[in-house]
């Protein structure tokens, strides 16, 4: 009985299909899962903040309209780790590369 | 009441050391300081450095310089260390083709070996022949996934070459797991229709088959003649998470190969000795050939011109002709430097065996009289030119608690190391010999590949440690440490270095343990090799288990771990021998200043 | 359409390979097996496993061993690899009581020197005199901290050690910060009013001072003499956490101490080398004495009596008298062995160099025939002795693919390493060395400190990881691994090997680093000395450089980075070397009992 | 502004003070800060896996009266990685060490 799949998590309000399409793609190729969850709540430090701390894996996205954020736990809110806003498909692969970094403990992609 | 300044002008730094012989004629210590030198170590500019360091010292004790009675200077050897290296191994050239890398995401596991066949001709494929599909970065990886499950259906699709980072994206949609290399920049040289084999590791291990010549001859069918060829390529496709291997004949490839050449130790005759057969075979025969008079190096070879550039280069800087720069000794190591593969297909180097070599020049006189005038003249103090070097560090270094005569002392510096001994009737017997701690630097930088000496200098000087999350970073030794707050993305997952002021991101991704081996092994053949011959050059008999003591000053004996590598080679001769502790205070510096303060109450008594 | 076994027979393996001939009279290969060999090689108790191994190969291929008309058995050569090891340091004697000791969680940082006073003798201090505190766990953290507080107003508490592990919890509740060492087992073992200095490194650095002699001296104003006495102290310091060193003059300690002897290696004359020279020399030694007849050692020293057991243990075996039983090689290698140092407080050891040497042990012709006959017996099936062992590995090794003649095999064993080559016109010369897989994890064990030796040779033949959360494991190559579910707690913080079924614990505390260099660099000195000085041997005037192939086969052969380090030496001789791969099929394995199937053809034709 | 502390999270329910100090003293000794806090939950595994999805760290202990339990983020509520009841002292150091352990990630010693 696992309750918490160790996974990124992914908290989004009315995301940008794309943007997200190519978030996901970034993580995925560096094989680490995720979950993605719909929210009420339209801002970007919050949504970062909460996945990040409900994540078992302490690693968190929002994505907000076109406004994208990665944020990991203990960090306070509001200080995401990496915030772009209308990022390019190859930002958005560096922004998932960089969750999924953020749990394999490698360096950072630069955007 | 009379205070002295002891001055040692070094190549790196100048220090000082202020005495003061009370009525009693006793000598008290008062104070010290260590400033940069200005100008190259035995010229004048070498003044404005000297100055700075009393007024340090006698800010110290809030004292007015021209309180000092007495300068004395240090008499500096005539001789001076100077560091170059070049591999000595020949450009490799093969026969074959090939991409190793480590791509931090490939994909699928195993091996293939087939016909290379661009994804858009794969309607021209034929049933029965495997292949092995590329695939540029325009096209998207879920198409690329499309059309590979389409086609497997009718074809034998063996394996794939990505140019964009997509191994695993691809992978996912794979109705059949084929290996998948990825991050392929130079995709579009990659010759169609011709023979391939690629292998994927499985995540942690490294490719068994194409760092094998056999594994090689087995997946591209190669006859002994191509299997002899493809041989350098498997020896650098060692450690390799992923690698592909084309199979191109060339037909010949032929290269202008500088050979590394002969080196000439003239003293009572002349003895010449490849570089080809190692530092442990040149140090032999420096060794048999006694004292030197100068080494040179075959015209036209790779050490031929290396020691030609070291002679100009000290004329240029002494104003002496390059003739009348004698060479008279050398420290030879081996190591390792990375040499371009020619056939490979992104740029990949491998490590070949390389000779690091540093040289000791031998000038003229040194004008050190002429900085004693000009201090002179700017100060109105008495100054003397009152001691060699070496004897002065001897002296000194006799100031730490737990020593006797007799007593020998090695002088780590930058491009020398230095020894002396004073037996127990005071005699004294010293040396000097090529490479220290700038070789160290420069072989770290060689062996990891460093763009700046910078970094290979910082190495040498910090400990590591590596940042594993926002809160905490792995010390070398394994210790954890924790940070108050969450550190910048930058560090994150870094290895960096534990600089007093500010943490060093190293910018090559090399691994920890990697970087504290090389360091390590750099210090090691450099110090310990030269710690053995200058005392074995020195010791009574020259048999070193006549020498008790051996006290190591100098600013490479402030290194974290040098000391305690000598401390353990050198037990072996029943040697006591650690880092100085010049009157009990000072650590393994100021043993200079601190001598040419001592003998003049030695030459007073 | 014949059915012919290959059947080889070695120490630790038993072999066999199935080959038909078909009505053209070419040789396919059908089916091959390996299972452990039963008994000691060359006896009758060999037959079970023969049988056993035969019943695989023919299951694999669905048909009754009793279909085989011809059994081949190896020729096996009358040697046999032994393995021992024996330091040859002295057991070190100090003049000094120490303590050396890496507790998780010292306290404070910095130095200290003092006279050692009971926690409860307090009220007896004297002003002005530095004190060390010394307290048992019979005293609570915060009694001990209380009691400090008060009398650090009065005295001069400059350290404290502790048995139990609460300095950091007596730290906290200091009012002034002193360096305290915790976890000192043997704590009543301490003498009252002797001086003592201590040291605690700050996190992630080990002690600066008290590895060092003259750091000692400066702290416990020791004279030459005494610091002298005091150097075997800081070499086993160095690399500690926290360190206390207690002056505790002994008088003459004296201890009966075995030497390390002569070894004496007889061939044309005797050539007599000592130990203490180091594995280089003896090497060198032994390659200029040429064809050796038998080696020994000097009698009642720590070699002597290791040669004697090994001649002993091996005429046990053989049912000979040991007299009968020569060595005919050695291989020495340098390594470093755990010596106890007398005067430690804790039984604290250091690593000191030692020499292991493997030797290769002539018996009597080994009865194969006896073996040939029991199976024919047993069988019903005609068996021939058919071929020397070597012979046959290197026609297997033949059909790797990408080789040609002249080729060279080795044959990485357990015991021994064996090199045969067969040139152009067939001709085979063989040689047989002393050292090879069992060497490798006696050093492994003896370096590490290991109590077992099975998990030396796991250590030898699984990579590393270290699991770092209850999620996931950082591998040896830096590369993470995570588990699908929280791994138990037991593995936590552990360095784990890479078994394919379970991953193992390493019960010792070694960090992950060491490990993997002790592993690679065992290997190194086994296997790169022993590849170079038999393909010397066996090569065309003697010179590497006429052998273009070697290809590897052997149990040893499988190791994950042996043959790596000999393709990477080797190519220095622009050899072609790597494992092998027996029929394109089989890997490293079965060569042997491939070339007694082929020899049997190749007799036919 | 830190939110939250990195400190290991005890969380208990009318525990026994000598159980809880040696508990803390096991934690201090390793380096390691923690943070107390009273809970009207008596269940244990609660405790424990409560203390340690509220922990910065992940790792948290459980005291119900005079039973113990030491439990990291990630693993299901009931699976404690450590429970002792009526512990010794020595048990109690060697809990909290082992709390401290998780967050060094040491190995764990043995009770
Ligand atoms: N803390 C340190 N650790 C290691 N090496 C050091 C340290 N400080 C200085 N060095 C090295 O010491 C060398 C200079 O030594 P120094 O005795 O000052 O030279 P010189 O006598 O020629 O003036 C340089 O190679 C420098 O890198
Ligand atoms: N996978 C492996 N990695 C490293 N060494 C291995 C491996 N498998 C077997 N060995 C080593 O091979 C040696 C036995 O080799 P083998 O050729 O079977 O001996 P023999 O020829 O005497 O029967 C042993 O020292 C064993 O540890
Ligand atoms: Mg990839
Ligand atoms: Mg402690």
């Amino acid at each position: 009985m696992i309750i918490n799949r160790p996974s990124i998590r992914i908290y989004t309000c009315h995301a940008d299909r794309d943007i997200l399409k190519e978030i996901c793609a970034g993580i995925e190729e560096e094989g680490v899962l995720y979950e993605i969850e719909e929210r009420q709540e339209t801002e970007l430090d919050v949504l970062c903040y909460d996945a990040a701390n409900e994540s078992v894996l302490g690693t968190g996205v929002g994505v907000a309209f076109s406004e994208t954020g990665m944020q990991m736990k203990g960090v306070p809110k509001g200080r995401n780790l990496f915030e772009v806003s209308n990022p390019t498909s190859g930002q958005c692969r560096i922004l998932g590369a960089n969750a999924a970094r953020a749990v394999k403990r490698m360096p950072f992609r630069i955007f | 009441m009379k205070l002295i300044a002891g001055v040692d002008i070094g190549n790196s730094t100048t220090e000082v050391c202020i005495g003061e012989i009370g009525g009693d004629g006793k000598m008290r210590f008062l104070s010290s300081s260590s400033v940069m030198t200005t100008g190259m170590k035995g010229t004048v500019a070498n003044t404005a450095g000297v100055i700075h360091a009393l007024d340090a010292a006698m800010g110290k004790i809030n004292r007015p310089v021209s309180e000092i009675s007495l300068i004395r200077i240090n008499e500096a050897a005539p001789v001076i260390g100077d560091t170059a290296m070049e591999t000595i191994t020949e450009t490799i050239i093969t026969e074959s083709s090939m991409i190793g890398h480590n791509p931090s995401t490939p994909a699928g596991a195993g091996q293939a070996a087939g016909t290379i066949i661009y994804i858009g001709h794969l309607p021209e494929g034929k049933p029965g022949i495997p292949y092995i599909v590329t695939a540029s970065s325009l096209s998207a990886y879920d198409e690329v996934a499309d059309v590979i499950n389409r086609y497997a259906k009718k074809l034998d699709i063996a394996g794939l070459i990505l140019q964009a980072d997509e191994a695993v994206l691809v992978e996912n949609r794979l109705e059949h797991k084929i290996p998948i290399v990825d991050e392929v920049k130079s995709i579009n040289s990659i010759p169609e229709w011709k023979m391939a084999a690629i292998e994927v590791a499985l995540p942690g291990q490294s490719v068994r088959m194409l760092s094998n010549p056999y594994g090689i001859a087995t997946l591209l069918k190669l006859d002994a003649d191509e299997t002899k060829a493809a041989t350098p390529i498997a020896k650098s496709l060692i450690g390799k998470r992923s690698a592909v291997v084309i199979r191109t004949p060339h037909g010949n490839v032929k290269e202008n190969v500088l050979p590394a050449g002969e080196l000439y130790v003239k003293s009572d005759q002349v003895y010449p000795v490849n570089i080809d057969s190692g530092a442990d075979r040149i140090m032999e025969v420096l060794g048999q050939a006694g004292e030197v008079i100068d080494i040179s190096g075959q015209p036209d070879t790779n050490i031929g011109n290396m020691l030609i550039n070291i002679k100009n280069g000290m004329g240029n800087l002494m104003g002496e002709e390059s003739g009348e720069i004698r060479i008279t000794d050398i420290l030879a190591v081996d190591t390792l430097a990375p040499v371009q593969i020619s056939g490979s297909l992104a740029g990949e180097s491998c490590m070949e065996k390389a000779v690091g070599v540093a040289a000791m020049v031998k000038t003229k006189h040194l004008p050190m009289e002429k900085i004693a005038d000009e201090l002179k003249r700017r100060l109105h103090i008495y100054v003397k030119v009152a001691g060699v070097e070496a004897v002065m560090a001897a002296l000194g270094a006799l100031t730490t608690p737990g020593t006797r005569l007799p007593l020998a002392m090695l002088d780590l510096g930058g491009g020398s190391t230095d020894a002396a001994v004073i037996d127990s009737d005071g005699r004294v017997k010293t040396t000097h010999k090529a490479g220290a701690g700038e070789l160290v630097s420069m072989i770290i930088q060689t062996e990891l590949g460093l763009s700046s000496r910078h970094t290979a200098e910082q190495i040498k000087k910090y400990p590591l440690a590596k940042v594993e999350s926002l809160f905490h970073m792995r010390l070398e030794n394994g210790a954890m440490h924790f940070f108050e707050n969450a550190i910048e993305p930058k560090y994150f997952g870094n290895v960096v270095l534990l600089h007093p002021e500010e943490m060093v991101i190293i910018d090559e991704d090399i691994p920890l343990e990697k970087i504290a081996a090389v360091r390590k092994d750099a210090k090691r053949k450099v110090f310990v090799r030269n710690a053995l011959r200058a005392l074995t050059e020195i010791a009574p008999g020259h048999n070193l288990r006549n020498i008790p003591n051996v006290v190591l000053v100098g600013g490479s004996a402030e290194d974290f771990e040098v000391p305690e590598m000598l401390m353990e080679e050198l037990a072996n001769y029943k040697i006591v021998c650690g880092r100085g502790n010049i009157r009990a205070s000072e650590g393994p510096r100021n043993a200079v200043a601190t001598g040419l303060v001592l003998s003049y109450t030695g030459g007073q008594q």
